[in-house]
């Protein structure tokens, strides 16, 4: 068993675990029985592959970025997650975790959402199995994301807004984990990222691992090295960043970069730097960085990016983070949209805001002729147009 | 146990718990509101440590943690307001919180606060059981205080029966899986589910907690138990009529 | 040779050529003389399948509708061009293309664009290779049209807005026209479907082709049979047919169904169903059907989906229709979002509004238990989601 | 050759040859346009049959077109206004035009019409030479029309000297590649065009077309051929002056 990976009790070292009310004791033990044997079964494993494979799109590309290469002096990949049936790497999880469900007898799904990529990888995996989907949304995130809203509609989806607190993604997510309080026997709740309690994060981990499985065989194909010298991925609750690394977790020889959003910049009272800022504590059942007051209210975070707008990180990142093994790196808004437009028009690829925040690395470092970098090409901009036409006035 | 729980355990009325939210409405009503339950002839308080992030609670106690915390109150500033209570009433008190700001004033420190004080126990849902008994518990019991467990009708008679075994106080009895303030009533599916463990016989007696707001549901609730906690409606009573009108609202609650 | 691909003077039986003023011959000479050599030189070939496997992500998958096929109990298959790279099939044939100009020595590219897909599309190869690109596109298609048209500017391309006539697809294209007579030297115009002088039609085709190639392979591994019963697409200018229908052309036992926009209904005045409505004439250097009045001018096509809405066909689908090797079916804009709402809620894909016109289809005729259709699935509905909004007041 | 044209080009005076759009400003200007120009001492005269979408022109050319269309010209009514014109002008008179509206009034009855009216030829920039030469040559013949082609800087010598083999009256020399009004004016590089195309002593003459809009323009394409066409700048100069003013653009044209 690696050492970066959860235990049996979901602990990857100090940080995850079940912080769990009572309530949703059965639900997350139900899941926590099974998840293992359910996933490990040849009838899923089939599925998956096959959904992944004909439903997805996978395996992605691995691209060489001849132009972006060329600029930055160095050997870059894409792993072309942007490429994924409804727009990033969320689609690997909802589609593991609908096959979940349904070997668990669900009936209804719920999920949280910020930016809505999650909400829509999760209201089209249910409109393809025919499942009643619930879809949880900040008042604020609904009135700003309103293209994702339609398209859940679209997909038959019902959106409930979120009117607590902030009213944004994780007021969301408070609310999604109050449904599945309210219905813990015939409902699945479909968390979107390495976060909550055990066993979410390791289950969405070993969803998106076939992320780093398929790099893996892509550049032994292209390099003769399964192994490039950097993985790079952008970090919101940071399941794209779990995929990436997974298999690379216990390669020392490959250095792990995790980039966070800086938002106006880290110390500037506007951020999502978890890592730079977080101290450990207890978000969302999970205990983890987050950020947080000297008296452990959570505080608001603030990127312009809305799917790294979350003030906690996954509890294997927070391990990453305490052991060194990944080096973490702050992104501003400013560097990443600069990043996005380089991209867009180095390689004619428009990525998702979060995931310029990886590429904004190249600015941060200066890397090796002979280095090969594997970026995480998480999600297109497809979504984001709107924040990149205010932004450079297009 | 704390005897001051034990004591009050070991009447026949059925007990009326009451919760509320610190700093709420006013950030120095708290120890005002004790005072107001204990006279009205409450048996024991939850003082609510607000938390930005209550996932197990329904809006209005949600809304009501957002302004206390508006107001301004810190676990600090709770200490200090409860520094004398126990100079002024005798019920027992409980502080119900989430584990994380409990987290960041140092558990150690905290139990040592409400030793201080004199609080009887402590009810954090989101701290689970294997993390207490592993990191916990000692600290806990050094201090006097108990931990209250939750049980839910989903909770298997065993974990029932385990949870029992560790408890040393009461058995906190959700009524339904839900988060607060969100039924009404309950179903028949609620009572026999208060039936099943009442006759289960366990060592600790249960409070009815979760979707209790007037003498209806209150007689319901404790009908198989030994009382029954309250904290929406009450938080709804007070933000609507005042804390002049706590009397009434427990008046209520046991004569109608 | 198939009778229903191009002779080698572009003549699809009685459809197709060259009818341009001889500022243009040069251009489509150069073009006609060297197409063939360069698209079957080695390097050539190999560098494009190079792209659509890395950068667009090919092969997409040919993906197993199970609801769908449920719900009208046939057997539908979804050739996932929608997972492509910028949305839809129209990056094959930029691909290909753009590799063309370079091979050409070309300096600079043009292209026009009605919704904007293609305008994305070739601005999108434009960055890839570092190539300067102008848009040309309808005024009026510029507001409606404001996501890709800022994914344009995104890309480094230049956006022109065409202000003569209608303000649309038409007088895009004849600007662009304009612009390749003005710059003859250094300019390759990349026309976005299957229309245009010869050998446009004939290089498109090919180029989309890989369509049909790919399904045959995968459908072989699926069904043990290369032939589908039908192979159904949409038809604007008729790229993403052309690519569908291709390797199928001599097949006679695969019936070939094209789909055209009826707009408000056939007969309404406001369509764009071509073969319905059209007669021998010119356009945009092609003898083909297109809707004219009496005298001989064009008319102005109407659809709800901008990528129908063009008052021609390319000529080989003319000589489908007149031969009757493929049958064609009018979809009213009612129909077409009725159909795409359907394919959302039962598989989890929300198609582009041109594509929707295709799966319409799956009301006005009934299939055996037996057949297999196979659907172009030519694009996504991203683009399209304020007119899904605005439609199903969402 | 028509007799008309090939007398025409017997002079060893430069012709001034204008294009303007039928039914343009008014719809019943056509006539009035013809006669006004032949008076003002004009060549020659193309009648631009008005189409929805002239690739090969410029926005001044298909701004008249569009107008034009809107005023209610058809081919149909051209032919009726033209139908007297031989009583009324004796210079010769080209229809220029696409192919598409003349396809769909019927080649055969196309010609017929030019040929009753007395049309010496016809210019139609998108029917290609091979087209042309397969299916309409005869037709053409038979009603005594021209065809009038088009060369430009890019035309390899060979396709120069295969198209004057073909040709009957006069080449229509494109000055540059471009649409109609794109320029102003004459580069070296054109008029080393103009005069490496007049080196080749082709059988047939030649006019210069697009970008002449004034007498330094003029004088430029004719100092290489035999005349030029004058289209844009015409259409601009009736657009704000009116017809009445035709004699002053002419006039303009040959002293200043
Ligand atoms: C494209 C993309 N990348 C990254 C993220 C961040 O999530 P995670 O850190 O779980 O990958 C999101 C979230 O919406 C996303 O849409
Ligand atoms: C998704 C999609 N399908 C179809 C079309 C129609 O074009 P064609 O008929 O060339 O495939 C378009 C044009 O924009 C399109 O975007």
């Amino acid at each position: 068993m690696s050492k970066y990976l959860a235990d049996e009790n979901g602990y990857y070292g100090a940080f995850g675990g079940a912080f769990i009310p009572e309530m949703l004791y059965p639900n997350t033990e139900e899941l926590r029985v099974n998840y293992l044997e359910i996933m490990e079964r040849d009838s899923f494993q089939k599925e998956f592959k096959y959904l992944l494979k004909d439903y997805v799109g996978r395996p992605t590309p691995l691209y060489y970025a001849q132009r972006l290469s060329d600029t930055y002096g160095t050997k870059i990949y894409l792993k072309r997650e942007d490429l994924c049936h409804t727009g990033a790497h969320k689609v690997n999880n909802t589609i593991g975790q609908i096959l979940m469900a349904k070997a668990l007898g669900k009936k209804r799904i719920i999920a949280e959402t910020g930016a809505g990529q999650h909400g829509v990888a999760t209201a089209t995996v249910c409109a393809l199995m025919g499942i009643e989907c619930v879809i949880y949304m900040g008042e604020i995130d609904i009135s700003r994301q309103a293209p994702n809203v339609a398209r859940m509609k679209l997909l038959g989806a019902t959106v409930r807004d979120a009117t607590s607190g902030s009213k944004t993604l994780k007021d969301a997510t408070n609310e999604a984990i109050r449904d599945w309080i309210n219905n813990p026997v015939d409902t699945h709740y479909i968390i979107g990222s390495v976060v909550g309690p055990h066993p979410y994060p390791d289950m969405v981990a070993r969803f998106q691992s076939v992320i780093s499985e398929e790099t893996k065989k892509q550049l032994l194909e292209k390099e003769g090295t399964e192994n490039p010298t950097h993985v790079i991925a952008c970090v919101g609750g940071g399941s794209n960043a779990a995929g990436q690394f997974y298999h690379y977790l216990d390669r020392e020889e490959v250095n792990i970069i995790a980039v966070e959003a800086a938002g106006k910049g880290v110390h500037s009272g506007e951020s999502a730097a978890t890592s730079a800022l977080g101290k450990v504590g207890i978000i969302h059942g999970s205990k983890t960085l987050l950020m947080q007051t000297v008296d452990g209210q959570i505080t608001e975070p603030y990127s312009i990016s809305a799917g790294l707008d979350y003030p906690g990180i996954g509890p294997m990142h927070a391990h990453l983070y305490s052991s060194k093994r990944a080096q973490f790196v702050s992104i501003t808004d400013a560097e990443a949209m600069a990043a996005g437009k380089r991209l867009s028009e180095l390689e004619g690829i428009i990525p998702a805001i979060e995931t310029a925040h990886a590429f904004a690395v190249l600015e941060h470092q200066k890397f090796q002729s002979d280095d090969i970098i594997v970026f995480n090409c998480s999600g297109r901009g497809d979504k984001d147009l709107q924040t990149y036409i205010d932004y450079f006035e297009l | 146990m704390s005897k001051r729980i034990s004591e009050l355990f070991d009447t026949d009325k059925k007990l009326v718990s009451i919760y509320f939210t610190a700093g709420f409405p006013k950030l120095n009503d708290t120890v005002k509101i004790i005072e107001k339950l204990e006279k009205s002839g409450v048996d024991l308080v939850e003082i609510g440590l607000p938390f930005s992030d209550p996932l197990a609670d329904g809006p209005t106690i949600q809304e009501s943690s957002t302004k206390a915390l508006h107001n301004g109150i810190t676990t600090e500033l709770l200490f200090e307001q409860l520094f004398n209570i126990r100079q002024k009433v005798k019920i027992p008190l409980i502080i119900m919180g989430y584990f994380n700001p409990v987290m960041q004033f140092g558990v150690e420190a905290f139990c040592q606060q409400c030793e201080d004080i004199g609080i009887d126990a402590l009810i954090l849902p989101d701290l689970p059981l294997r993390e207490y008994q592993l990191h916990y518990k000692e600290i806990f019991n050094r201090h006097g205080l108990d931990l209250i467990y939750l049980i839910t009708p989903q909770t298997p008679e065993e974990r029932i029966r385990a949870i029992d075994q560790m408890s040393n106080s009461f058995i906190y009895m959700v009524s339904s899986s839900s988060t607060t303030g969100a039924k009404a009533g309950f179903s028949e599916e609620n009572q026999e589910y208060f039936k099943r463990v009442e006759e289960m016989k366990l060592k600790n007696p249960t409070l009815v907690g979760f979707g209790i707001s007037d003498k209806n549901s209150f007689d319901q609730a404790t009908s198989h138990s030994q009382g029954a906690i309250i904290g929406s409606a009450f938080i709804k009573h007070i933000e609507n009529k005042g804390i002049d009108q706590i009397p009434s609202f427990v008046l209520n609650l046991r004569h109608e």
